[in-house]
C-alpha cells in the first residue's frame, strides 16, 4: 500500500475493498492534461437502503427474542445460575470432553485411512473400507455401545488363538472393555466411517490435475496425498469436520445408555430429581455453546489457513479490519482523485 | 454491437508492499484495436481485470463511455460525490466488457456449447433458442463445430483457448478484452483466431489485446503500448513503437524477438 | 400378537393373568357425586380427563400393548378408576419421562399416573394424591451368589444399578454412607436411564444387582423366573413410607377432586381388584391421602 | 476403441486400464524394421502377494464374525425374524422415514439459503446466519424438541401484532404445533445448521477462477451461485450430505423425548415390554442397513453425475465393469504387440 | 544426467470413439532435442502423456533406455510375458522422466520454492538442505529469484510457466517433456528460457518439446516431428522438415506461419 511521502502533500481517499475493508491510498495531484471532471469528488460506499430495514427488522427481533427470554419466568435463570457451576454439572462437562476428544482422535485418524483406502488401487483395500463404513454408518450408535459394554453377554470370555480351531490365551471379557472404553470405542469407530466420507469428499474436490502433476513427479503415493492432496482438501474437510465435532460433543449424550457421566447425563440426573427440566438444559445449552464458539473460533484460523494459495488475496481477519477502521476514521476527507502522469 | 470507448485515469494497484501498477493512463477509442506488450510481470492481466473490475483499484478510475465502471456521480446534499455501485449494477456493466482470461477459466461441468451460451442468456436476458445457433456459428468460427457437447477437460489447450474466445464473443461485447488470445494455439488456427478478431474490429468493437505475437501487434493494432514495470513507457501507431521505439526498454525488449 | 405369546406364556405359567393386548376390559367403578363436585369449574366443563403415563416404563406398572400403542399396566387401570369416578372419559397420553413434568406443568394433561413417589422438593409444584406404597425390589441374577438383601451391609462392595433422581437412588446412597461409615467397602452405583439396558447389564454381569420398583423386579422375576430373582424388598420411604400418587399442577384444585375419587374407588373395592389383577396386591395403602408427607429434601 | 476389421487377422490383447477395467485393443502387425523383440508377449497384470494374503485374511475374519454371528444364541435370530416385519415397527420403519424426509427437505433448503447467506457480499445476512448456525449447532436437540413441543409451557398464547405493542391475532399455542410437527421443526431446523456448513464447505472447494469468469461474464448473482458454482460444489457435498442424511435418519431416535413413534422409539417399546434387547436392536439395525444401502447406491450415482466435467475421463460403472471383463473372458489369448507403421 | 534413449512403438489412444493417436513410433536418442510441431488437436499432449505413463495405451509401448515404461519382461511357468508394473515402479520410472504440464499444474498450496523442491526430496530422496540452494539457482536462472516465497497465484501466468518449468528441471531427469513451455512468455523471456533449455540439451539431457514456436524449432532440435490428427506425418531434421516439406499438410501448416 503506498504511503504518503513526506513533503508531497497529497490526498488521501478511501475505497471500500471486496469485502468491505477500507483501503487508503494516494493519488498524484491531476495533470491539467488529463484531470477527468470528477477528480476531487468525495468517494462514498454504495448505500443499501433495504439493508438498513432489514438490519432494523433483525434487530427488533433479537430484541424480542431477548426481552422474552429474560422476562418469561419460564427459563427460570435463577435455577440456571445455580446449576452452570454446579460441582456435577463441571464433571459432566470434563467428561463429556474428554469423551468428544478421545473419540474425535480416534475417528479422523482412522477416517482418514479409510478415505485413503477407499481411494487407493486395491480393490481388498477399498472394500473393506467400504464394508466398514458400510456397518458402521448404519449400525445405531445405541445398540453399538451396549454390545461394547455388554459384550460379556454375548461373549462371557474372549480367546485369542487359532481361527476355528483351538482358543490359547482366554481373558475375561468385563476386564477388557470398561465404561469410557465402551463409550470412546462406539463413538470412534463409528465417527470414523462418517470420517472416512468427509476426508474423501474433500479429495474428491481436489483438481484432477494436481494429482497428475504428483504423479507425474514420481512422489511417492502416499506423500502425494499427504503433502500434495490433503492440505488442499483441507479447505472444505475443516468446516464440515467442525460440523461433525460439534455433532460429537452433543452426540456423546447418547451414552447415558452406558451410565457414563458426561454433562447430558448430570444434567439429566439433576433435572430427573428437581423437576427443572428447562432451565437444567439451558445449563447444558450454554456449555455446548461455549464449546461451540471456541471449536468456531478454532475453525476460522484454520479455514484462513487453508485458504493461502487457494485465494489470490486472503480477506482480512476481523482484528485487521477493526485496526483499519479505527486508521481511517481520522480522515475526515476522502476526495476521489484522477490521476495525471507520474 | 459498436464500439466502447475506454479511457484509464491514473490507475494504481499494489499487492501488499508490492506496487504492480504505478500511474496507468490510457485511451482506447471506439472500433480501436489496442495491443498491450511488455515483459512478463510487467502487471498486463492486472490492468485488464481492473478494467473489468475484477479487482478493486487503490487509484484512479476506468470510464467507458463516459461512464465511470464500478461509481456513479450523484449529487447528495453534502454535494457532489462518487457513489460506489452495488454488485448488481457492477455486472450490468461487465456485460458490455468481454474478458477472456489467460488462464480460460471454462465451466468444466458444462458443455462447451453451454458454456458459451451461459452468458447471453442469463446476463443479457436473450433467448436460448436465439443464442443457441449463433453460439454453433461461433463454435465453427474457431473450429470447433464437432466439439460442442464435449466438456472443456476433454479438450486440447488451443481447443479450451478457442472455447473461452467464443464464450467472450457470444455476448457481443462492445469492448473486448483479450488476455494472450493466441498463446496455447498453433500458426495456422493463430491466423484463423485473429481473422476472427479482425472481422471484429471492422465490425467496431473496440478491442485490448495483450499479446506477444508482434506480428499481430504490427498488422491489426491501431495504437501499441509498451508497459514495463506497472508503467506504460511508450505507445503509439505500430509503426512508431515496433520499428523505431524511442525508449530504451522498448528497444531492448523488441531486439530479443526471435 | 402372536410375538408376544412367549411373554404371555411365561407370565400364564408364573399364575400371573397377563392380558397384554390392547382389549384390556379394565375394572371400572361408578361415578362419585361428591368428586364430581369438588371438580374445579375449568375441569368440569370438559369430558375428559386427560393422563399422561410414561412410555418408557416396565411392566406391570406401566407399558404399551401388543399393538404397540395402547398403554396398559397399573397405573393406566388407576387412571381409569379416577376418570370414572371424576364421570369423565379417560384420555391417555405417551410421554418421555424426561417430558411429563413440561406437560404437566404447561397444562397439555391434568395428571400424570406413571409411578411418581411423593417428594418435599416435588410438592413445591405438584399436588398428589397418594394411591400406593412404594415398594421397592433387589434384582439379581437367578442362581447367583446373593441370595439375600436385606440391610446395608449385604451390599457393601457389590455395583448396583438405580435410576437417577429417583427416592431408590436415595436410600442407596444413605446405605452406602452407612456401610463406609462402618468401614465396609462403597457401593459402586451405576445409573441407567432405561429398564433395559439395566436387564442387559444384569444379565452380562456388568452389575450386581438392580434396585428399583419391586413391580416390576417382581414381574421380571417371575416372567423369567431363570434369569432373575428378587431377594429382598423394603418400602420406598426408608427410613419412612413413602407412597405413589396421581400428580396434578400444584393449586389448580383437582387434587380434592381426585382424592375423594380414589377414596370411592378403594371403597367399592374395584382399587383392590386392580392391584390384585397386576399382582401388586402387597403395595396396597389403607386410604388415599392429599399431599401425604413425601421423601425429605436432599442437599 | 479400435475393432478387428473383417479379413484383417489381428491379434487381441488386453490391458488393465487404471481402474482395472480390461481394455480391448487391436493392434497393428508389426513390420519387420520396428518389430521390438517383445512383441507378442502375453500381458499379464501386476502381481501383489502381498494382497492374496491380506484378502485371505479379510475373508478369514469375515466368517469368523459371521460364524460368531450365527452360532451365538444371544442374538435370537428367531426372535430378529419374528420383529422385524412386525406391523408396528413397520409403522415406525415409516414413521422414521417420514419424519428424516421432511427434515432432510428443511434442512437442506433452509441449510443452502444459509450457506449462500454467510457468502454473500452483505454484513446483515452474513451476520445473520452466522448466528443462526451458531445458536442452532450449540443448543441440545433435545432441548429444542421439548421447546417446541411445549412451547405452551413457555408461551401459553401466541400473538401477531406489533412488537411490545398490542397483538392482532391470538392463538392457543397448544393447537399450533403437533408431535410430528414439533419433531420436524426440531430436525429440521437443527439440521439447516450443520448442512449450511456443508454446502459453505463445497462452495469454498470451488476454484476462484469460476467465481471470477462469472463475475466477468455479467451473470447475475444468484444465477452465477446456482448454476456455475454449486453443480461443481456438489462434487464434495453429495458425499458429506450423504453422511447428514443418514445421521439424520439415526438421529430421528431422540424424538423419542416425543414419543414420537418412529423405528427406535417402537423398538425400545417392545424389549421394555419383552426384554428381548439385542435382538431388537438387531431390527432397527437391520432397517438401518437397508436405508443405508439405499442411499449409498443413490450417492454413487449422484458422485458419478457430479464428476461429469471434473474428471477427464469417467471411470467404468460396476455393470460396465461386469459386462467388459464377460467380454474378455472369451478371449484366451492376449497378446502384447508393438506396432508398425500403420 | 546423462541423456536417456526414447523409444515409442505403435501407441494407439482412443477417448470413447475418438481416436486420438494411431500407430505413432518415435526414436529419440540420447541428448537429441526432438520438437513436435502440429496443429492444435493433432494429439501432442496426448503422445506426452503416454510417454510418461500419465494415461494407459491402448496398444503400443514406450521404451526408456531399453526398459519398457510400465511393464516388465518375466519369464514365469508359462513362457515369457510381459507383466504391468505397480504403481510403486511406475513412480520410480517417472523420477527419470520431467514434465512440464500445458496447464502449469503447480501445488498452489506451496510457495514457489517448496513447489521445486518437493519433488527432489520425496521422490528422489535428497536432502532438502542439498535441493533447496539448487531450487533457488534455477528460480534465478528463469528470473524469478524474488518470488521464492510468493504462491502460484500470486504470479503472472509468465511466471507460472517459469516455475513449471523450474519444478521439472530440479528433478534431473534424463528425458524431458515439455508441453508449450513458452506459451506465456513474452519474446525476451522465451529467449532466456530457451537458453535454458538449450543448456540442458548440450547437458546431455534428451529433450522432447512440444511448441508452436518454428524459430526455436529451427534453432535448437535435431529433429522436427510434424503431426495431424493422431498421426506423425514427416519427421526429419529442421531443414528438412520446415524448409523442405514434402508433405502437403505440412507445407500448409507452416505456409500459414506470420
Ligand atoms: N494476488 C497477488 N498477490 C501478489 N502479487 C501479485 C498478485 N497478482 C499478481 N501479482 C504480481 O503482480 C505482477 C503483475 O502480474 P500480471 O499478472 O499483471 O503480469 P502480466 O504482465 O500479465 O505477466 P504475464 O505476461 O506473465 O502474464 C507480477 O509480478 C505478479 O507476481
Ligand atoms: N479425456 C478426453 N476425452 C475425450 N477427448 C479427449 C480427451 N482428451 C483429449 N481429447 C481429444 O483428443 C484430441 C487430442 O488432444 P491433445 O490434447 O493431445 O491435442 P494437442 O495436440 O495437444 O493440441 P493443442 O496444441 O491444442 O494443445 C483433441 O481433439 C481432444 O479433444
Ligand atoms: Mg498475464
Ligand atoms: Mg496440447
Amino acid at each position: 500500500m503506498p504511503r504518503p511521502r513526506a513533503g508531497q502533500p497529497r490526498a488521501v481517499r478511501r475505497h471500500r475493498g471486496r469485502e468491505g475493508t477500507p483501503v487508503t491510498a494516494v493519488a498524484a495531484p491531476p495533470t491539467a492534461a488529463v484531470a477527468p471532471p470528477y477528480a476531487g469528488l468525495r468517494v462514498v460506499p454504495a448505500r443499501h437502503p433495504g439493508r438498513w430495514v432489514a438490519t432494523a427488522g433483525v434487530a427488533l427481533l433479537l430484541a424480542m427474542v431477548v426481552s422474552s427470554l429474560v422476562r418469561n419466568e419460564h427459563w427460570e435463570w435463577d435455577v440456571v445460575a445455580t446449576y452452570l457451576t454446579w460441582p456435577s454439572v463441571l464433571e459432566g462437562l470434563w467428561g463429556t470432553l474428554r469423551l468428544a476428544a478421545t473419540a474425535t482422535v480416534i475417528g479422523f485418524g482412522l477416517g482418514t485411512v479409510l478415505a485413503l483406502m477407499r481411494l487407493s488401487r486395491s480393490p481388498l483395500l477399498q472394500s473393506v473400507a467400504w464394508g466398514y463404513m458400510w456397518v458402521f454408518r448404519s449400525v445405531p450408535l445405541i445398540l453399538q455401545l451396549l454390545l461394547w459394554y455388554n459384550l460379556a453377554y454375548l461373549y462371557p470370555e474372549l480367546s485369542l488363538g487359532i481361527p476355528f480351531g483351538p482358543g490359547f490365551v482366554h481373558v475375561e471379557t468385563l476386564d477388557v472393555v470398561d465404561k469410557f472404553g465402551a463409550a470412546v470405542l462406539g463413538l470412534g469407530l463409528s465417527q470414523a466411517a462418517y470420517s472416512a466420507e468427509i476426508v474423501r469428499a474433500g479429495i474428491l474436490g481436489v483438481d484432477q490435475g494436481q494429482h497428475e502433476a504428483a504423479a507425474s513427479l514420481g512422489i511417492p503415493r502416499w506423500r502425494q496425498q499427504w503433502r500434495v492432496v490433503l492440505p488442499q482438501a483441507m479447505r472444505t474437510i475443516v468446516p464440515t469436520s467442525v460440523n461433525e465435532i460439534i455433532g460429537l460433543v452433543k452426540g456423546t449424550s447418547v451414552v447415558y445408555v452406558l451410565a457414563y457421566g458426561e454433562l447430558f447425563y448430570m444434567v439429566g440426573i439433576i433435572y430427573g430429581r428437581n423437576q427443572r427440566v428447562v432451565p437444567l438444559l439451558l445449563v447444558a445449552g450454554i456449555w455446548y455453546l461455549v464449546i461451540t464458539t471456541v471449536l468456531t473460533v478454532a475453525q476460522y484460523y484454520l479455514e484462513r489457513h487453508y485458504a493461502k494459495g487457494a485465494l489470490r488475496t486472503l480477506p482480512p481477519t476481523p482484528r485487521q479490519r477493526v485496526l483499519a477502521l479505527l486508521r481511517t476514521r481520522g480522515h475526515l476527507t476522502r476526495v476521489a482523485q484522477g490521476g495525471g502522469r507520474a | 454491437m459498436s464500439g466502447g470507448h475506454l479511457r484509464l485515469h491514473g490507475l494504481r494497484k499494489s499487492y501488499g508492499t508490492l506496487e504492480v501498477l504505478h500511474e496507468v493512463d490510457l485511451e482506447v477509442r471506439p472500433g480501436e484495436v489496442t495491443v498491450i506488450l511488455g515483459p512478463s510481470g510487467s502487471g498486463k492481466s492486472t490492468l485488464l481485470r481492473l478494467v473489468n473490475h475484477l479487482e478493486k483499484v487503490d487509484a484512479g478510475f476506468v470510464e467507458l463511455d463516459g461512464e465511470l465502471v464500478g461509481y456513479e456521480r450523484r449529487t447528495t446534499r453534502r454535494g457532489e460525490v462518487l457513489r460506489e455501485l452495488k454488485e448488481k449494477d457492477v455486472l450490468r456493466q461487465r456485460t458490455r466488457i468481454g474478458f477472456v482470461f489467460q488462464s480460460f477459466n471454462l465451466f468444466p461441468h458444462l458443455t462447451v456449447l453451454e458454456n458459451v451460451v451461459e452468458a447471453p442468456v442469463s446476463a443479457q436476458g436473450r433467448r436460448r433458442a436465439d443464442v443457441e445457433p449463433e453460439a454453433r456459428e461461433l463454435l465453427t468460427r474457431v473450429g470447433l463445430a464437432d466439439k460442442a457437447d464435449a466438456r472443456p477437460r476433454q479438450l486440447s489447450g488451443g481447443q479450451q483457448q478457442r472455447v473461452a474466445i467464443a464464450r467472450a464473443l457470444a455476448m457481443r461485447p462492445s469492448v473486448l478484452l483479450f488476455d494472450e488470445p493466441t498463446s496455447a494455439l498453433d500458426p495456422e488456427l493463430v491466423g484463423e483466431v485473429l481473422d476472427v478478431i479482425r472481422d471484429l474490429a471492422h465490425g467496431g468493437t473496440t478491442l485490448v489485446v495483450v499479446t506477444h505475437e508482434i506480428g499481430f501487434a504490427r498488422e491489426v493494432a491501431d495504437t501499441v503500448v509498451f508497459m514495463d514495470a506497472g508503467r506504460v513507457v511508450e505507445q503509439g501507431p505500430p509503426d512508431q513503437v515496433l520499428s523505431h521505439p524511442r525508449h530504451e526498454r522498448t528497444q531492448a525488449f523488441l531486439a530479443k524477438v526471435l | 400378537a402372536a410375538g408376544d405369546s412367549d411373554l404371555q406364556a411365561a407370565a400364564d405359567a408364573a399364575g400371573l393373568q397377563v392380558n397384554t393386548t390392547p382389549e384390556q376390559d379394565r375394572i371400572h367403578t361408578a361415578e362419585n357425586p361428591a368428586a364430581v363436585k369438588l371438580l374445579p369449574a375449568e375441569f368440569a366443563a370438559k369430558d375428559t380427563f386427560k393422563v399422561a403415563v410414561s412410555a418408557g416404563g416396565a411392566p406391570p406398572l406401566t407399558f404399551l400393548a401388543d399393538d404397540e400403542k395402547t398403554p396398559i399396566g397399573n397405573e393406566t387401570d388407576i387412571a381409569q378408576l379416577v376418570a370414572d369416578a371424576l364421570g369423565k372419559k379417560l384420555e391417555l397420553e405417551v410421554k418421555a419421562w424426561a417430558d411429563w413434568p413440561l406437560a404437566v406443568q404447561s397444562g397439555d394433561v391434568d395428571a400424570v399416573i406413571t409411578n411418581v413417589t411423593v417428594t418435599e422438593e416435588r410438592k413445591e409444584l405438584y399436588d398428589f394424591s397418594s394411591y400406593r406404597n412404594d415398594q421397592l425390589g433387589w434384582l439379581v441374577k437367578a442362581g447367583g451368589d446373593i441370595t439375600k438383601i436385606d440391610e446395608p451391609k449385604d451390599i457393601a462392595g457389590l455395583t448396583v444399578a438405580v435410576g437417577s433422581g429417583t427416592n431408590q437412588e436415595k436410600i442407596l446412597l444413605a446405605w452406602d454412607k452407612q456401610n463406609t461409615d462402618a468401614g465396609l467397602e462403597p457401593v459402586k452405583v451405576e445409573y441407567f436411564e432405561n429398564d433395559a439396558d439395566t436387564i442387559l447389564a444384569l444379565q452380562s454381569g456388568r452389575i450386581d444387582a438392580s434396585f428399583g420398583p419391586n413391580a416390576s423386579a417382581a414381574y421380571k422375576a417371575r416372567v423369567s423366573p431363570k434369569d432373575f430373582a428378587v431377594v429382598g424388598t423394603l418400602n420406598g420411604g426408608w427410613p419412612n413410607t413413602a407412597q405413589i400418587a396421581v400428580t396434578t399442577l400444584k393449586g389448580n384444585g383437582l387434587v380434592d377432586a381426585v382424592t375423594v375419587a380414589l377414596q370411592g374407588a378403594f371403597d367399592d373395592g374395584s382399587y383392590q381388584k386392580v392391584l390384585q389383577r397386576w399382582g401388586l396386591e402387597a403395595e396396597a395403602i389403607a386410604k388415599p391421602e392429599t399431599n401425604p408427607p413425601g421423601l425429605p429434601k436432599t442437599e
